[in-house]
Protein backbone atom coordinates (compact mmCIF):
# COMPACT_ATOMS: atom_id res chain seq x y z
CA UNK A 1 0.00 0.00 0.00
CA UNK A 2 0.82 3.97 -0.71
CA UNK A 3 1.15 6.29 1.81
CA UNK A 4 1.73 9.78 2.36
CA UNK A 5 3.93 11.53 4.53
CA UNK A 6 4.28 15.03 6.00
CA UNK A 7 7.21 16.33 7.68
CA UNK A 8 7.05 19.84 9.83
CA UNK A 9 9.33 22.33 11.18
CA UNK A 10 12.89 20.72 12.88
CA UNK A 11 11.39 17.41 10.89
CA UNK A 12 11.32 18.36 7.59
CA UNK A 13 14.64 20.95 7.70
CA UNK A 14 16.51 18.03 8.38
CA UNK A 15 15.10 15.81 6.19
CA UNK A 16 15.08 18.30 3.14
CA UNK A 17 11.10 17.34 2.12
CA UNK A 18 7.80 18.10 3.48
CA UNK A 19 6.35 15.10 2.00
CA UNK A 20 6.14 12.49 -0.10
CA UNK A 21 5.07 8.69 -0.76
CA UNK A 22 6.45 5.67 0.98
CA UNK A 23 5.06 1.98 -0.72
CA UNK A 24 4.94 -0.78 2.39
CA UNK A 25 3.39 -3.89 3.11
CA UNK A 26 -0.13 -4.01 3.96
CA UNK A 27 0.31 -5.12 7.72
CA UNK A 28 2.69 -2.10 8.33
CA UNK A 29 2.20 0.38 11.56
CA UNK A 30 3.52 4.03 11.60
CA UNK A 31 6.97 2.26 13.34
CA UNK A 32 7.62 0.82 9.71
CA UNK A 33 7.16 4.07 7.76
CA UNK A 34 9.40 5.79 10.03
CA UNK A 35 12.06 3.43 9.48
CA UNK A 36 11.79 3.70 5.56
CA UNK A 37 12.01 7.55 5.97
CA UNK A 38 15.18 7.08 8.09
CA UNK A 39 16.87 5.27 5.19
CA UNK A 40 15.33 8.16 2.80
CA UNK A 41 16.76 10.93 5.27
CA UNK A 42 19.14 9.47 7.21
CA UNK A 43 19.80 12.85 9.09
CA UNK A 44 16.04 11.76 10.82
CA UNK A 45 17.41 8.94 13.28
CA UNK A 46 18.98 12.15 15.15
CA UNK A 47 15.67 14.29 16.00
CA UNK A 48 16.54 15.51 19.27
CA UNK A 49 12.55 13.87 20.25
CA UNK A 50 10.19 11.45 19.80
CA UNK A 51 8.30 12.89 17.07
CA UNK A 52 4.00 13.29 18.06
CA UNK A 53 2.50 11.43 14.87
CA UNK A 54 -0.81 11.87 13.81
CA UNK A 55 -2.82 9.34 11.38
CA UNK A 56 -5.40 11.15 8.67
CA UNK A 57 -4.61 14.10 10.79
CA UNK A 58 -5.54 12.60 14.31
CA UNK A 59 -3.39 11.61 16.74
CA UNK A 60 -2.00 8.11 17.14
CA UNK A 61 0.78 6.12 18.49
CA UNK A 62 3.78 4.49 16.78
CA UNK A 63 2.51 0.64 16.81
CA UNK A 64 -0.89 2.07 14.93
CA UNK A 65 -1.76 -0.14 11.56
CA UNK A 66 -1.24 2.21 8.63
CA UNK A 67 -4.58 0.21 7.00
CA UNK A 68 -7.02 2.27 5.43
CA UNK A 69 -4.93 5.47 6.29
CA UNK A 70 -3.83 7.95 3.71
CA UNK A 71 -1.66 10.36 5.29
CA UNK A 72 0.79 10.16 8.36
CA UNK A 73 1.84 13.50 9.72
CA UNK A 74 5.41 13.60 11.61
CA UNK A 75 5.29 16.33 13.89
CA UNK A 76 8.12 17.51 16.76
CA UNK A 77 6.27 18.61 20.05
CA UNK A 78 4.08 21.25 19.25
CA UNK A 79 5.11 25.10 20.38
CA UNK A 80 2.06 27.47 18.99
CA UNK A 81 1.00 30.12 21.42
CA UNK B 1 -15.09 31.17 15.18
CA UNK B 2 -11.78 29.13 14.87
CA UNK B 3 -9.06 30.93 12.55
CA UNK B 4 -5.69 30.00 11.63
CA UNK B 5 -4.76 33.16 9.73
CA UNK B 6 -2.12 34.83 8.38
CA UNK B 7 -3.63 38.45 9.12
CA UNK B 8 -3.30 40.65 12.20
CA UNK B 9 -5.73 39.37 14.92
CA UNK B 10 -8.31 41.90 15.65
CA UNK B 11 -9.60 41.53 19.11
CA UNK B 12 -12.53 43.39 18.39
CA UNK B 13 -13.86 41.21 16.06
CA UNK B 14 -13.14 37.77 17.73
CA UNK B 15 -15.25 39.57 21.25
CA UNK B 16 -18.16 40.53 18.46
CA UNK B 17 -18.28 36.33 17.34
CA UNK B 18 -18.59 35.69 20.83
CA UNK B 19 -20.58 38.02 22.78
CA UNK B 20 -23.99 38.58 23.04
CA UNK B 21 -26.82 39.62 25.19
CA UNK B 22 -27.19 36.59 27.08
CA UNK B 23 -23.60 36.16 27.47
CA UNK B 24 -21.92 38.83 29.13
CA UNK B 25 -19.04 37.66 31.05
CA UNK B 26 -16.35 37.74 27.95
CA UNK B 27 -12.83 36.42 29.20
CA UNK B 28 -9.94 36.88 26.49
CA UNK B 29 -6.28 35.29 26.86
CA UNK B 30 -4.18 37.47 24.22
CA UNK B 31 -0.64 35.83 23.46
CA UNK B 32 1.91 38.70 21.84
CA UNK B 33 5.81 37.97 20.75
CA UNK B 34 8.14 39.15 23.66
CA UNK B 35 11.12 40.19 22.42
CA UNK B 36 13.09 38.20 24.58
CA UNK B 37 13.21 34.18 25.53
CA UNK B 38 15.67 32.12 27.25
CA UNK B 39 18.40 34.92 27.64
CA UNK B 40 18.28 35.80 23.33
CA UNK B 41 16.65 39.15 22.06
CA UNK B 42 14.37 37.98 19.57
CA UNK B 43 14.05 39.74 16.22
CA UNK B 44 10.76 38.39 15.34
CA UNK B 45 8.77 34.82 14.78
CA UNK B 46 7.68 32.52 11.99
CA UNK B 47 5.19 30.24 12.81
CA UNK B 48 4.52 26.78 10.90
CA UNK B 49 1.44 24.99 11.01
CA UNK B 50 -0.21 21.73 10.05
CA UNK B 51 -3.00 23.63 8.50
CA UNK B 52 -6.03 21.59 8.44
CA UNK B 53 -5.00 19.51 11.17
CA UNK B 54 -4.35 22.53 13.86
CA UNK B 55 -7.93 24.06 12.20
CA UNK B 56 -9.46 20.50 13.59
CA UNK B 57 -8.10 20.83 17.08
CA UNK B 58 -9.08 24.14 17.60
CA UNK B 59 -12.32 23.36 16.46
CA UNK B 60 -11.49 19.86 18.95
CA UNK B 61 -10.72 22.57 22.14
CA UNK B 62 -13.48 24.30 21.17
CA UNK B 63 -16.26 21.64 21.25
CA UNK B 64 -14.52 20.35 24.48
CA UNK B 65 -14.68 23.54 26.35
CA UNK B 66 -18.37 24.20 25.63
CA UNK B 67 -18.80 20.67 27.16
CA UNK B 68 -16.67 20.96 30.57
CA UNK B 69 -17.64 24.75 30.90
CA UNK B 70 -21.42 26.35 31.22
CA UNK B 71 -20.37 28.81 28.25
CA UNK B 72 -22.16 29.62 25.32
CA UNK B 73 -19.30 30.41 22.52
CA UNK B 74 -15.67 30.44 22.27
CA UNK B 75 -13.40 31.78 19.34
CA UNK B 76 -9.71 31.02 18.66
CA UNK B 77 -7.09 32.50 16.57
CA UNK B 78 -3.66 31.63 16.07
CA UNK B 79 -1.46 33.52 13.38
CA UNK B 80 0.72 31.92 10.75
CA UNK B 81 3.85 33.28 9.00
CA UNK B 82 5.98 35.71 10.13
CA UNK B 83 5.32 37.92 13.07
CA UNK B 84 6.92 40.69 14.87
CA UNK B 85 7.77 41.80 17.83
CA UNK B 86 4.57 42.87 20.10
CA UNK B 87 2.34 41.26 17.45
CA UNK B 88 -0.61 39.09 18.29
CA UNK B 89 0.13 35.25 17.68
CA UNK B 90 -2.82 33.43 19.47
CA UNK B 91 -6.06 35.14 20.71
CA UNK B 92 -9.15 32.85 23.17
CA UNK B 93 -12.03 34.62 23.72
CA UNK B 94 -15.33 32.37 25.48
CA UNK B 95 -18.34 34.52 26.82
CA UNK B 96 -20.51 32.97 29.20
CA UNK B 97 -23.78 34.06 31.74
CA UNK B 98 -21.24 33.97 34.91
CA UNK B 99 -17.59 34.81 34.91
CA UNK B 100 -16.11 31.93 36.27
CA UNK B 101 -17.31 29.76 33.50
CA UNK B 102 -16.08 32.22 30.88
CA UNK B 103 -12.44 32.52 32.58
CA UNK B 104 -11.91 28.53 33.38
CA UNK B 105 -13.22 27.87 29.46
CA UNK B 106 -10.11 30.28 28.53
CA UNK B 107 -7.95 28.98 30.25
CA UNK B 108 -8.46 25.53 29.50
CA UNK B 109 -8.05 26.19 25.68
CA UNK B 110 -5.16 28.16 25.56
CA UNK B 111 -3.19 25.47 27.61
CA UNK B 112 -4.74 23.04 25.69
CA UNK B 113 -3.83 24.65 22.18
CA UNK B 114 -0.31 24.85 23.33
CA UNK B 115 0.10 21.05 23.83
CA UNK B 116 -1.93 19.90 21.01
CA UNK B 117 -2.77 22.03 18.38
CA UNK B 118 0.47 21.45 15.47
CA UNK B 119 1.65 24.94 15.23
CA UNK B 120 5.42 25.32 15.42
CA UNK B 121 7.43 28.46 16.21
CA UNK B 122 10.72 29.54 14.75
CA UNK B 123 12.82 32.12 16.48
CA UNK B 124 15.03 33.86 14.90
CA UNK B 125 16.84 36.10 17.45
CA UNK B 126 20.49 37.99 17.13
CA UNK B 127 22.66 35.55 15.65
CA UNK B 128 20.75 32.92 14.73
CA UNK B 129 18.17 30.77 14.75
CA UNK B 130 15.88 27.85 16.31
CA UNK B 131 12.52 26.05 16.19
CA UNK B 132 11.01 26.00 19.62
CA UNK B 133 10.08 22.67 20.65
CA UNK B 134 7.70 22.16 23.21
CA UNK B 135 7.04 20.05 26.06
CA UNK B 136 4.74 17.66 23.70
CA UNK B 137 2.54 17.36 26.52
CA UNK B 138 0.42 14.18 27.81
CA UNK B 139 0.15 12.91 23.94
CA UNK B 140 3.55 12.99 23.11
CA UNK B 141 4.59 9.22 23.09
CA UNK B 142 7.41 7.51 25.09
CA UNK C 1 -4.47 52.89 34.03
CA UNK C 2 -7.14 53.00 36.13
CA UNK C 3 -10.93 54.90 34.82
CA UNK C 4 -14.07 55.36 36.38
CA UNK C 5 -15.65 56.59 32.97
CA UNK C 6 -18.99 58.16 31.56
CA UNK C 7 -17.82 57.12 27.61
CA UNK C 8 -17.71 53.77 26.45
CA UNK C 9 -14.65 51.48 27.42
CA UNK C 10 -12.34 50.60 24.58
CA UNK C 11 -10.49 47.44 25.24
CA UNK C 12 -7.50 48.56 22.93
CA UNK C 13 -6.61 51.40 24.83
CA UNK C 14 -6.33 49.08 27.67
CA UNK C 15 -4.60 46.29 26.04
CA UNK C 16 -2.27 49.40 24.86
CA UNK C 17 -1.83 50.88 28.41
CA UNK C 18 -0.30 47.16 30.12
CA UNK C 19 1.23 45.31 27.12
CA UNK C 20 4.83 45.72 26.32
CA UNK C 21 7.53 43.47 24.58
CA UNK C 22 8.45 42.04 27.54
CA UNK C 23 5.12 40.95 28.65
CA UNK C 24 3.78 39.22 26.29
CA UNK C 25 0.91 37.40 27.84
CA UNK C 26 -2.54 39.43 28.21
CA UNK C 27 -5.16 38.30 30.47
CA UNK C 28 -8.25 40.30 30.20
CA UNK C 29 -11.76 40.12 31.72
CA UNK C 30 -15.15 42.03 30.25
CA UNK C 31 -18.34 42.47 31.90
CA UNK C 32 -20.84 43.52 29.48
CA UNK C 33 -24.81 44.39 30.21
CA UNK C 34 -27.41 41.51 29.84
CA UNK C 35 -30.37 41.24 28.76
CA UNK C 36 -32.16 39.12 31.58
CA UNK C 37 -31.24 38.74 35.35
CA UNK C 38 -33.31 36.61 37.66
CA UNK C 39 -36.01 36.11 35.32
CA UNK C 40 -36.53 39.22 34.00
CA UNK C 41 -35.91 41.22 30.83
CA UNK C 42 -33.47 44.24 31.95
CA UNK C 43 -33.81 47.43 29.72
CA UNK C 44 -31.02 48.98 30.93
CA UNK C 45 -28.83 50.01 33.82
CA UNK C 46 -27.37 53.03 35.87
CA UNK C 47 -24.24 52.26 37.97
CA UNK C 48 -23.71 55.26 40.61
CA UNK C 49 -20.14 55.45 42.56
CA UNK C 50 -18.74 56.83 45.11
CA UNK C 51 -16.40 57.90 42.55
CA UNK C 52 -12.98 59.02 44.60
CA UNK C 53 -13.08 56.18 47.05
CA UNK C 54 -14.06 53.68 44.06
CA UNK C 55 -11.14 55.20 42.47
CA UNK C 56 -9.21 54.13 45.25
CA UNK C 57 -9.95 51.06 45.50
CA UNK C 58 -9.38 50.10 42.15
CA UNK C 59 -6.14 51.15 42.69
CA UNK C 60 -5.40 49.42 45.80
CA UNK C 61 -7.00 46.20 43.70
CA UNK C 62 -4.16 46.84 41.29
CA UNK C 63 -1.61 47.41 43.68
CA UNK C 64 -2.37 43.73 45.56
CA UNK C 65 -2.49 41.83 42.50
CA UNK C 66 0.79 43.90 41.36
CA UNK C 67 2.29 42.39 44.65
CA UNK C 68 0.78 38.91 44.98
CA UNK C 69 1.55 38.09 41.19
CA UNK C 70 4.44 38.33 38.59
CA UNK C 71 2.67 40.64 36.23
CA UNK C 72 4.14 43.88 34.57
CA UNK C 73 1.29 45.92 34.71
CA UNK C 74 -2.45 45.73 35.13
CA UNK C 75 -5.30 48.32 33.65
CA UNK C 76 -9.24 48.59 35.51
CA UNK C 77 -11.67 50.55 33.74
CA UNK C 78 -15.31 50.64 35.03
CA UNK C 79 -18.47 52.39 33.64
CA UNK C 80 -20.82 54.66 35.69
CA UNK C 81 -23.57 56.02 34.14
CA UNK C 82 -26.48 54.60 32.10
CA UNK C 83 -25.32 51.84 30.15
CA UNK C 84 -27.21 49.76 27.52
CA UNK C 85 -27.79 46.02 26.87
CA UNK C 86 -24.28 44.74 25.76
CA UNK C 87 -22.37 47.76 26.28
CA UNK C 88 -19.30 46.70 28.82
CA UNK C 89 -19.54 47.73 32.09
CA UNK C 90 -16.40 46.80 33.62
CA UNK C 91 -13.08 45.34 31.71
CA UNK C 92 -9.58 44.21 33.65
CA UNK C 93 -6.38 43.65 31.88
CA UNK C 94 -3.19 41.73 32.89
CA UNK C 95 -0.05 41.61 31.49
CA UNK C 96 3.06 39.54 32.30
CA UNK C 97 5.48 37.25 30.61
CA UNK C 98 3.92 33.99 31.13
CA UNK C 99 0.14 33.09 30.93
CA UNK C 100 -0.47 31.65 34.43
CA UNK C 101 0.30 34.77 36.15
CA UNK C 102 -1.81 37.02 33.82
CA UNK C 103 -4.48 35.20 34.16
CA UNK C 104 -4.72 35.01 37.64
CA UNK C 105 -3.98 38.58 38.21
CA UNK C 106 -7.31 39.37 36.09
CA UNK C 107 -9.22 36.71 38.31
CA UNK C 108 -8.23 38.15 41.43
CA UNK C 109 -9.00 41.66 40.53
CA UNK C 110 -12.50 41.12 38.93
CA UNK C 111 -13.28 39.35 42.02
CA UNK C 112 -12.26 41.14 44.45
CA UNK C 113 -13.63 44.77 42.58
CA UNK C 114 -16.97 43.06 43.14
CA UNK C 115 -16.72 42.70 46.80
CA UNK C 116 -15.25 46.30 47.48
CA UNK C 117 -15.27 48.52 44.73
CA UNK C 118 -18.21 51.11 46.01
CA UNK C 119 -20.25 50.88 42.62
CA UNK C 120 -23.77 50.04 42.53
CA UNK C 121 -26.38 49.11 39.29
CA UNK C 122 -29.63 49.70 39.18
CA UNK C 123 -31.86 47.38 37.05
CA UNK C 124 -34.65 49.34 34.69
CA UNK C 125 -36.51 45.98 33.60
CA UNK C 126 -39.81 45.43 32.36
CA UNK C 127 -42.41 47.00 35.04
CA UNK C 128 -39.90 48.29 37.21
CA UNK C 129 -36.84 49.30 38.52
CA UNK C 130 -34.26 47.70 41.44
CA UNK C 131 -30.80 48.57 42.92
CA UNK C 132 -29.27 45.63 42.73
CA UNK C 133 -27.60 44.79 46.20
CA UNK C 134 -23.91 42.24 46.22
CA UNK C 135 -23.53 39.88 48.51
CA UNK C 136 -21.15 42.28 50.23
CA UNK C 137 -18.42 39.73 50.32
CA UNK C 138 -15.76 39.57 53.73
CA UNK C 139 -15.77 43.63 54.20
CA UNK C 140 -19.59 43.86 55.34
CA UNK C 141 -19.88 44.21 58.96
CA UNK C 142 -22.25 42.23 61.10
CA UNK D 1 -17.32 68.08 66.13
CA UNK D 2 -19.42 68.02 62.41
CA UNK D 3 -19.11 65.13 60.52
CA UNK D 4 -19.95 65.11 56.66
CA UNK D 5 -22.11 62.16 55.89
CA UNK D 6 -22.59 60.19 52.21
CA UNK D 7 -25.83 58.31 51.74
CA UNK D 8 -25.37 56.11 48.20
CA UNK D 9 -27.88 54.20 45.69
CA UNK D 10 -30.89 52.84 47.85
CA UNK D 11 -29.84 54.10 51.17
CA UNK D 12 -29.60 57.86 49.45
CA UNK D 13 -33.14 57.13 47.95
CA UNK D 14 -34.76 55.95 51.44
CA UNK D 15 -33.36 59.25 53.07
CA UNK D 16 -33.78 61.10 49.89
CA UNK D 17 -30.66 63.00 50.51
CA UNK D 18 -26.80 61.99 49.54
CA UNK D 19 -25.03 63.79 52.47
CA UNK D 20 -24.86 66.51 54.57
CA UNK D 21 -23.37 67.42 57.87
CA UNK D 22 -24.17 66.25 61.57
CA UNK D 23 -23.07 67.47 64.94
CA UNK D 24 -22.04 65.14 67.86
CA UNK D 25 -20.07 64.97 70.49
CA UNK D 26 -15.94 64.07 70.55
CA UNK D 27 -16.39 60.70 71.64
CA UNK D 28 -18.54 60.29 69.17
CA UNK D 29 -18.79 56.51 67.24
CA UNK D 30 -20.05 55.90 63.36
CA UNK D 31 -23.01 53.77 65.01
CA UNK D 32 -23.73 56.97 66.83
CA UNK D 33 -23.90 59.12 63.64
CA UNK D 34 -26.07 56.77 62.05
CA UNK D 35 -28.29 56.82 64.59
CA UNK D 36 -28.54 60.51 64.50
CA UNK D 37 -29.76 59.88 60.52
CA UNK D 38 -32.01 57.41 61.95
CA UNK D 39 -33.73 59.59 63.27
CA UNK D 40 -33.66 62.45 60.67
CA UNK D 41 -34.36 60.18 57.78
CA UNK D 42 -36.87 57.21 59.64
CA UNK D 43 -36.54 55.45 56.27
CA UNK D 44 -33.33 54.29 57.18
CA UNK D 45 -34.39 52.14 59.93
CA UNK D 46 -35.41 49.45 57.79
CA UNK D 47 -32.37 49.33 54.79
CA UNK D 48 -33.22 45.48 54.39
CA UNK D 49 -29.22 45.18 54.78
CA UNK D 50 -26.48 46.32 57.33
CA UNK D 51 -24.29 49.21 55.58
CA UNK D 52 -20.72 49.02 54.99
CA UNK D 53 -19.15 52.15 56.29
CA UNK D 54 -16.01 53.66 54.99
CA UNK D 55 -14.02 56.68 57.01
CA UNK D 56 -12.67 58.83 54.89
CA UNK D 57 -12.81 56.55 52.38
CA UNK D 58 -11.23 53.29 53.91
CA UNK D 59 -13.52 50.63 54.96
CA UNK D 60 -14.21 50.70 59.07
CA UNK D 61 -16.32 49.08 61.62
CA UNK D 62 -19.57 50.29 63.46
CA UNK D 63 -17.85 51.29 66.55
CA UNK D 64 -15.08 53.33 64.86
CA UNK D 65 -14.30 56.80 66.33
CA UNK D 66 -14.92 59.52 64.08
CA UNK D 67 -12.17 61.57 65.72
CA UNK D 68 -10.00 63.09 63.30
CA UNK D 69 -12.71 61.94 60.31
CA UNK D 70 -14.24 64.43 57.63
CA UNK D 71 -16.41 62.04 56.22
CA UNK D 72 -18.22 59.13 56.29
CA UNK D 73 -19.49 57.03 54.09
CA UNK D 74 -22.69 54.30 54.41
CA UNK D 75 -23.05 51.98 51.33
CA UNK D 76 -25.24 49.00 50.13
CA UNK D 77 -23.53 45.87 49.72
CA UNK D 78 -21.65 46.80 46.66
CA UNK D 79 -22.75 46.01 42.66
CA UNK D 80 -20.31 46.85 40.54
CA UNK D 81 -18.70 44.70 37.65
Amino acid sequence: MEVRFRLFASLSEKAGATEGTVTLPGNATVRDLWGELVSRFPALADTGFVPLVACDMEYAGWDSSLEDVAEVGFLPPVSGG
Amino acid sequence: MIRLQAESIRLEDLVQAVQDDAHGAVAIFLGTVRDHNIGRKVLYLEYEAYTDMAVREMEKIRDLALEKYDVGRIAIAHRSGRLEIGEASVAVVAASAHRAAAMEACRFAIDRLKETVPIWKKEFFEGGEAWIEGAGGPMRPV
